[in-house]
């Protein structure tokens, strides 16, 4: 209650200093200031093009908006928030897509132009195609999710038609041709840049944005800001009304909110929880939270070493998280529950749900006895430094939580840098991580998560005949659109899953946006980072 | 202030330039207050010359500084009054003192070197004060200041304005701190220790040229010293301190024929002048009680103590940036140019006998004594010692070989040869647990017996360096280079830091100890009367090299070389 | 004094070299795997080792350092993976940001250290010396990251008085054209007073927040050396001649309690540019304090190497100039030079 | 201060055995700061003496349904994100900051001490080499060298202490060389190696010593920039682990909630951190002062 109040008398203290203080910005600027979206967030792009090496999610933001796909999806309503619709597609630059059974064809907008006037022709798009499939590293690997894979499998018809064909039946390769990955460029302009070392112009897309999107990066410092403007030529949907776009990037959380509460920065979105909680309780801005889709955040276990080897010792741990806790303190409830199902609560044909385990401690200590270590043991909690504010705080309250089981464990934390080289080693006995598939279909989590092919999202090592076999499963009878088979699958490899527990999921993270009262527009997407293109500011 | 010209000395008739009555100055101290001095009455008339002569702690310097009201911000004035031409300083408010100061009295301090500002020139600190007194004005100051430099006798005085102190020798800055004190033309002069620090024959300069300009002005002068052969060679009246007392006022001849009070007889007797023995500096009662000197006949047939032969010491010359220095620690040193600091000598020391190495400052003595010593390494020559080349030992490496005992060393300044951190008790047994197997019982014993031989009271082998007087911490000194029986002893101006009646002490005691102990002595000093009571022989450097030496009698009575006759000239000769 | 400068710079060249190894091998050793943080978040273990090839990741120590020096040897400081850009060009662009600052709060930590201690000096004793030293110390005691945010809390969350701490500029306000790099100077060369004021709102808090934390050491030693040159015997001299307080003081005391004031200024600088690193990430200051840290964060070897080497060559430049400045000040080392 | 003539005591021998207490007690009440600093360090050390029995609560026990309250009287400093108690966790953290800063200074002070010590003794190669490697780790920007051994050998508590001291190396080898160096033709020394010592002895019973006074102030002011070090190496990540209580890493959490109002979380710990570096700081010129046999006349 006491917190509340200083809240509110904080608030009310900002509230009077926006009032009275001179304004930062002079009247001079205040026209290009409605024009322009002010966006403030933790970090920024080390590379706008998403084939390049190591782009980081940032960079991600820069090529959704800068660059076209042929198709994109379309909008429905989640709650009064516009949510991405996973099953219905809208046309970018395409005019028109006509899907066959082993083949898709696309017609080419006429008038779309990249930005330095030159017309986008179905050339171009095979050459960005060919490049999303053989520069390798993430791009590759995210075409073949969707069962692209060969250059082969892209033709320009005509100036004006392309086809994509198909290796083999896959229900996801539609949907992934409307990821950020199979952007258009322009061939001949990157071309030019390219090198016998570099075939594919990274090096130049690295720097300068070569699409035909609504906007064009102007100025980029690493680390301090980008700047876009916008393509007034753009016909891959309605102009968008923001003129110009400002990113800067600040490292303290303190101060982002300080620029949203002061009227300063339009949006952000990476504020601790505790922030959005508040600033939607003061009311000032607007606060937008939607979960993140085919997302969790999960304590993973590595299974092939003891003691997590042994299937009573991961139920008691299980037993042991301080699931509410965890919601409540960490959190500050912008999160969706993942666990403590009702008993006799029937499995759904969905990803992510809850799973019945609830904090017991009483139990865990005696499944903790049952599997040999009645006075528990030590291991090491590791999580990804870069998410410290949500993983910190979590690992206390699990280490306090198994502490009470006899498992003494300590905490290592390990800088982002190393988190994925930490992960691949397949060693760490127990960690927190979240997981989110940008496709949004059970099995497309499962693949990555749990299949026995082990990849490096696999971090518990988890091989099972049975759940592999149900995930293969369900990708056939998707294919073929053999519904029953693909619901009895999904249940099958959710209940496997949760039966021998080698990650235990905690909850669904929430995406939250903050943003001033003027600003509206916003869209969720599955890759969780802004679409200037809808924005409106007035 | 227009300023009476007073060409005449006349005592005691009209008003006193100054007159102090009752002065009595206070310290603050950790231990409450302390009277530094007390009810010193002094005047001091138009056109005289007064000396104010006592040891250290006697409270003359801070006299003069009440005078000046200059003292340190814990000292204060307690009691009594300062008239300046009639003008009570004590009264007179901060403003009036700075215009007094350097117009009208002015001071002159020993160290001219730390005197100085060492980053400005030294003509525009001859300015600074000119123009602070508004002697001239603005356009004419450099004109002025030349002048100025001019009449303290420094040669090329428009080159020497342009000099930093550094550029410029001890004497030739004691020449621009006399100017700096007479720029404007004061009626008073006070010097507190102008010579201190200065060869004999600078100082003899410096002390010439202060009386010819004061008297030429018809200035009054205090002369403060602890040198009453100084202060009697040079001033008309002398005014003896003891513990911040005014023991005696006389004029100079009197105070030397007829010294009225005990302290100042006692200091009187312990000025080694011409003509005495050993035994006469002590006071009356204890030179009846001494021994008299042993003479232990040296034997020209036996073969030497120690033979120098050829002796050579070089050094590389200072050329690169002292920031450098102590930057990177290390100077590279520029090829083919070093300077030699002993050039060739060679002498002699039988065993029982006593040398002494006399010189001015950068003659190369201490060089030499330290070579001796084994401290540092020669360049070229022999060492021979009890039959044994110990000059091509490294001396590195001397430290802990058995010969180190031999030979050991008594140092210049007591305090800064004693360890802050060791007790006197320590640092005497310090030869003795590294050089001999004494075990640790007998070790505090036989400490006692050399405090004992040194007449240390034995309460003070617990004490710090720092709570011993001058005469304690030489004590130790000499305790602690006994403490092994060594065959040879170097004395390195071993009294120079030390008060007259303390150095009479101490003088005598090193004679005893050589007679009861059969060691031999290189005494090392810069002091001719000093050199003449505990000496059998001398000899003379200069730039390196031996100039003369001989028996002590022949050479001080009649030296052949030139420069031992321009050293004997130099020293000051109280009236007799 | 050029051939002083070139003996100067020949003493440096070990330490230069010291730096060299000294960084290559502590890069080398972070735990951090850049191939496998630049494969991406889906890459086999193939891709991760086709990218250390790339990288020349794989080639034993002793060959990546000597092409790691022979590339030094030709100006190229490599290229940070993280942004892909040359480092040379980054420091280049990102340097002047961080000298403006840090400049500035040296300047501003002089001008308020020097005459406090200058005070406690002449006061010594007196409860004037006592607050002065529990003030400088006070400003040490804090950690500089703390006192950033606690800055911009009060002027700029609760006052308002302060600019959003974004950077070096507002958000709409252009930057000067790059003459200098440093924006005060260059938005005065261009008369352009708008950038002028605004870069300048924009530096107060930094600057504020790096001179509180190295007034102590200043003050210190201005009071230290103040003291012992009070004491001397040519400060006493002067007060004798009658000289006015402020001759004494200023002319006589002050310049030569200047000397070991300058001399420790190299070091306060290399202190302050440790300090800087965390001020940079309290207000998105785009310096090169603010880039390192992320770099090294990543692993991202070149970046450091590039800026541990920059900030190598300032000190080294620095303690020239220092040198040269004391020189200025002090004729006994002039005349030696 | 400059010691004007000393006057030999005329006390008795025996004073030695109070005077040290009452050398104190002089120092102490000389100077009113000294005296608050000393003060300020017997708490400080109590604190780290007792601290972990007298907090009233367990400072890593989290209590989410308390979590984020104001100071009260049940909560004196207030309570953090997880509820835990801010004043058990300020007093339990002094420990570990002391041991991280005397760890630190102690190490330091054996190797920049002694190699500066030898550097300005002997001269020579000695110091070339001791120089040259100062010099080196001057030339990095001290605290990003910090990070990057943090970062480089990981971070826990010995790291840290490694790294502070590597960084503080210069400065104990600039002062205790620069010492050395004038002491190296001191009288005493010239005495000690005539009475026999050999160079080593004379280093270690004669030279270190006597300049203890002076690395007194070096080694209190190291003693809290050691504490801003590991603060700072927090703010980054790379201070002590979780949950352990830590004066940096509990300000480096609590700085991002200063602006939502929860000032207590970092203002509790900032105080106490800025206190210990404040008393480290002032306490050097007294600590100086007690350990100069000169001053206790």
């Amino acid at each position: 209650m006491k917190r509340r109040e200083f809240l509110k008398s904080a608030g009310a203290l900002a509230a009077t200093a926006a009032v009275s203080a001179p304004s930062v910005i002079s009247s001079a600027k205040a026209q290009s200031r409605k024009e322009t979206m002010l966006i403030v967030s933790e970090s920024g792009p080390n590379n706008i093009d998403i084939h390049g090496v190591g782009t980081n999610v940032p960079g991600y933001e820069v090529s959704w908006n800068c660059y076209d796909r042929l198709i994109s999806h379309e909008m429905k309503d989640v709650n009064g928030t516009p949510y991405y619709d996973r099953d219905k597609f809208k046309m970018e630059l395409a005019e028109d897509m006509n899907v066959g059974d082993m083949s898709a064809t696309f017609k080419l907008k006429k008038n779309a132009k990249f930005q330095d006037g030159t017309p986008v022709t179905a050339k171009d798009v095979k050459w960005s195609l060919d490049r999303a499939v053989s520069v390798g590293g993430f791009p590759t690997f995210q075409m073949a999710a969707g069962s692209l894979t060969k250059k082969e499998q892209f033709v320009a018809v005509d100036d004006n038609t392309f086809r994509v064909d198909f290796a083999r039946k896959d229900r996801l390769t539609i949907p992934d041709l409307a990821v950020i990955v199979p952007c258009i460029m322009n061939s001949g302009l990157v071309k030019k840049h390219a090198t016998e070392k570099d075939p594919w112009g990274l090096e130049y897309t690295k720097q300068n944005t070569a699409g035909s999107g609504a906007y064009k990066v102007t100025a980029w410092t690493p680390g301090t800001e980008v700047v876009m403007e916008r393509n007034d030529a753009w016909v891959g949907g309605k102009l968008p009304e923001v003129k110009k776009i400002i990113w800067r990037i600040v490292p303290s959380a303190g101060n982002r909110r300080a620029l949203l509460e002061r009227g300063d920065a339009d949006i952000s979105y990476d504020l601790p929880n505790k922030d959005f909680v508040e600033l939607k309780s003061a009311g000032k801005l607007n606060i937008v939270s939607t979960p993140y889709s085919n997302g969790i955040q999960y304590i993973g276990m590595n299974v092939k070493n003891p003691p997590f080897d042994n299937l009573k010792v991961r139920q008691a741990v299980a037993y042991a998280l301080p699931y509410q806790k965890i919601m409540d303190a960490v959190l500050f409830g912008l999160a969706k529950p993942m666990f403590g199902a009702a008993a006799g609560a029937p499995t759904q044909v969905a990803w992510p749900q809850p799973h019945k385990y609830n904090t017991d401690i009483a139990k865990a200590k005696a499944l903790l006895a049952e599997a040999g270590h009645p006075n528990g043991f030590e291991t090491t909690i590791s999580f990804d430094l870069g998410f410290a504010g949500v993983n910190e705080p979590l690992c206390v309250l699990v280490q306090e939580s198994l502490a009470q089981i006899g498992i003494k464990c300590s905490i290592n934390k390990i800088p982002g840098a190393n988190w994925r080289t930490e992960l691949n080693k397949k060693v760490l006995p127990l960690y927190t991580n979240v997981f989110s598939g940008w496709l949004d279909y059970p099995e497309y989590f499962f693949i990555w998560c749990y299949h026995g092919k082990n990849s490096i999202f696999n971090t518990m090592s988890y091989q099972s005949k049975t759940t592999d076999d149900f995930i293969d499963g369900a990708v056939t009878a998707a294919a073929n659109g053999d519904k029953a088979t693909y619901e009895k699958s999904v249940k099958g490899f959710v209940d496997t899953a949760y039966a021998d527990m080698p990650r235990i999921p905690l909850y669904q993270p929430y995406v939250n946006v903050a943003m001033q009262k003027n600003v509206s527009g916003y869209q969720y997407w599955f890759h969780r980072r802004l679409d200037y293109r809808t924005l409106t500011k007035g | 202030m227009l300023k009476a010209p007073t060409p005449e000395v006349d005592v005691g008739t009209a008003l006193p330039l100054l007159d102090i009555r009752d002065l009595t100055v206070e310290f603050a101290t950790r231990r409450g207050v302390v009277q530094a001095v007390k009810k010193v009455n002094i005047t001091l008339a138009k056109g005289e010359t007064l000396g104010i002569v006592g040891e250290s702690g006697s409270g003359k310097s801070v006299t003069s500084y009440a005078v000046m009201r200059i003292l340190d911000r814990a000292g204060s004035i307690a009691e009594g009054s300062v008239l300046f031409s009639g003008l009570d300083l004590r009264a007179a408010p901060e403003s009036d003192m700075r215009d007094l100061r350097g117009r009208e009295m002015s001071m002159i301090f020993q160290s001219p070197r730390l005197a100085l500002n060492p980053i400005r020139k030294v003509g525009h600190q001859i300015e600074d004060v000119l123009l602070q007194h508004a002697q001239v004005g603005n356009e004419s100051v450099s004109d002025k200041a030349v002048e100025v430099l001019e009449q303290v006798r420094i040669a090329r005085p428009k080159e020497r304005y342009h000099a930093y102190p550094f550029e410029l020798s001890g004497g030739m800055c004691q020449r621009v701190v006399i100017a700096l004190a007479l720029a404007c033309r004061p009626q008073l002069l006070i010097a507190d220790e102008p010579t201190t620090g200065l060869d004999v024959t600078t100082q003899k300069a410096v002390m010439d040229l202060v009386v010819e300009l004061t008297r030429e002005r018809g200035m009054s002068t205090i002369l403060i010293t602890h040198d009453l052969g100084l202060a009697a060679a040079y001033c008309d009246r002398v005014v003896v301190m003891e513990k911040g007392h005014v023991v005696e006022t006389s004029p100079s001849e009197t105070i030397f024929k007829h010294p009225a009070h005990a302290y100042t007889r006692k200091l009187m007797r312990a000025t080694p002048r011409p003509g005495i023995t050993l035994r006469d500096l002590l006071p009356e009662e204890e030179t009846a009680r001494a021994r008299p000197v042993a003479h232990n006949p040296v034997l020209a047939t036996e073969a030497p103590l120690l033979a120098v032969e050829n002796l050579v010491k070089e050094y590389p010359r200072k050329g690169v940036s002292t920031t450098l220095k102590k930057m990177f620690g290390t100077t590279p040193v520029p090829e083919g140019d070093v300077f030699r600091a002993v050039d060739g000598i060679s002498f002699q020391i039988a065993r029982g006998e006593s040398v002494g190495l006399v010189g001015e400052s950068g003659c190369g003595k201490s060089t030499t004594s330290m070579m001796v010593m084994r401290l540092i390494d020669k360049t070229s020559g022999t060492i021979t010692f009890g039959g044994e080349d110990i000059g091509s030992i490294p001396a590195r490496s001397f430290a802990t070989l058995p010969q180190r005992k031999r030979i050991q060393m008594v140092f210049q300044d007591p305090t800064d040869s004693l360890n802050p951190r060791f007790t006197a008790a320590r640092a005497i047994a310090d030869p003795l647990l590294r050089l001999s197997d004494i075990s640790r019982g007998e070790l505090r014993a036989r400490c006692e017996e050399l405090a004992t031989q040194v007449g240390l009271p034995l309460q003070f082998l617990d004490r710090f360096p720092h709570q011993l007087s001058g005469g304690q911490k030489a004590r130790v000194g000499i305790a602690r280079a006994i403490a092994l029986k060594p065959d040879l002893i170097i004395l390195d101006e071993p009294t120079a830091a030390l008060d007259v009646s303390v150095q009479a002490v101490v003088l005598n005691l090193l004679q005893d100890l050589k007679d009861s102990l059969g060691m031999s002595y290189l005494f090392v000093s810069h002091d001719l009367n000093v050199v003449r009571l505990l000496c059998d022989r001398v000899i003379v450097m200069n730039t390196g090299r031996i100039v003369e030496q001989g028996p002590t009698q022949r050479v001080m009575d009649a030296p052949e070389a030139a420069y031992t006759r321009d050293l004997l000239a130099a020293i000051p000769h109280p009236p007799v | 004094m050029l051939t002083t400068i070139g003996k100067r710079l020949l003493t440096v060249l070990p330490t230069l070299i010291g730096v060299i190894i000294v960084t290559f091998l502590l890069t080398r050793a972070l735990p951090g795997d850049p191939a496998a943080y630049f494969a991406g978040p889906a890459a086999t273990k193939e891709a991760v080792e086709q990218i250390r090839v790339s990288l020349g990741l794989d080639r034993p120590l002793p060959e990546q350092f000597v092409r790691y020096v022979k590339d030094l040897g030709r100006g190229d400081l490599g290229n940070s993976l993280s942004t892909g850009r040359p480092v040379v060009t980054e420091i280049v662009s990102r340097l002047p940001a961080s000298a403006e600052l840090t400049l500035l709060g040296l300047i501003l930590s002089m001008v308020i250290a020097v005459p406090l201690g200058i005070l406690a000096a002449v006061k010594q004793g007196s409860w004037i010396d006592h607050t002065c030293r529990i003030v400088a110390t006070a400003g040490v005691s804090l950690p500089v990251f703390f006192t950033g945010l606690l800055l911009v809390y009060i002027f700029y969350y609760i006052l308002g008085w302060s600019p959003a701490p974004i950077g070096r500029l507002d958000a709409f306000t252009s930057a000067p054209p790059n003459i200098t790099g440093f924006y005060l100077i260059d938005s005065l060369i261009t008369g352009n007073f708008e950038t002028f004021r605004a870069s300048l709102s924009q530096l107060i808090l930094p600057a504020f927040t790096l001179g509180i934390f190295s007034l102590a050491p200043i003050a210190r030693m201005t009071r230290a050396s103040m003291l012992a040159v009070l004491a001397s015997e040519f400060v006493r001299t002067a007060r004798a001649s009658g000289l006015d307080n402020r001759t004494v003081i200023i002319t006589y005391a002050f310049r030569n309690a200047m000397l070991p004031v300058v001399t420790t200024l190299g070091m306060v600088f290399s202190f302050l540019l440790g300090a800087n690193v965390l001020v940079e990430k309290v207000f998105a200051w785009p310096g090169i304090g603010s880039y390192a840290v992320e770099a090294l964060l990543q692993s991202d070897f070149a970046p450091v190497q590039g800026f541990v080497l920059t900030m190598a060559v300032m000190y080294v430049a620095l303690n020239l100039l220092i040198d040269i400045l004391y020189g200025v000040i002090d004729p006994r080392v002039r005349l030696e030079g | 201060m400059t010691e004007t003539v000393s006057i030999a005591p005329a006390a008795a021998p025996k004073q030695s055995s109070n005077s040290v207490f009452s050398h104190a007690v002089y120092v102490v009440s000389e100077n009113p700061v000294t005296g608050l600093a000393f003060g300020l360090f017997a708490l400080i050390a109590l604190c780290a003496l007792i601290g972990p029995y007298i907090v009233p609560y367990d400072p890593l026990a989290s209590d989410t349904a308390a979590a984020l309250q104001a100071p009260s009287w049940k909560h004196w400093f207030g309570t953090d994100q997880l509820g835990r108690d801010i004043f058990s966790r300020v007093i339990v953290a002094t420990r570990l900051d002391f041991i991280i800063a005397i760890t630190s200074v102690a190490l330091v002070f054996v190797m920049g001490g002694f190699a500066g010590i030898a550097a300005g003794f002997f001269g020579g190669w000695t110091d070339r080499v001791v120089s040259r490697l100062a010099d080196t780790i001057m030339a990095f920007p001290l605290f990003v060298l910090a990070m990057g051994i943090v970062a480089a050998l990981g971070n826990t508590v010995t790291n840290i202490v490694i790294a502070t001291a590597i960084i503080n190396f210069p400065l104990y080898v600039r002062v205790a060389r620069a010492e050395a160096n004038v002491r190296r033709e001191a009288g005493f020394v010239q005495a000690a190696r005539l009475s026999g010592n050999g160079d080593f002895r004379i280093l270690l019973a004669h030279i270190l010593p006597n300049i203890m006074p002076i690395m007194m102030v070096q080694i209190s002011l190291t003693m809290g920039y050691a504490i801003l070090n590991a603060a700072g190496l927090s703010f980054i990540g790379l201070g002590v682990k979780p949950p352990t209580p830590e004066w940096g890493i509990m300000v480096a959490e609590g700085a991002a909630n200063i602006i939502s109002g929860e000032w207590w979380i970092a203002l509790f710990p900032g105080a106490a951190l800025m206190i210990a570096v404040f008393t480290f700081n002032l306490l050097g010129d007294g600590l100086r002062d007690l350990v100069d046999p000169q001053r206790r006349t």
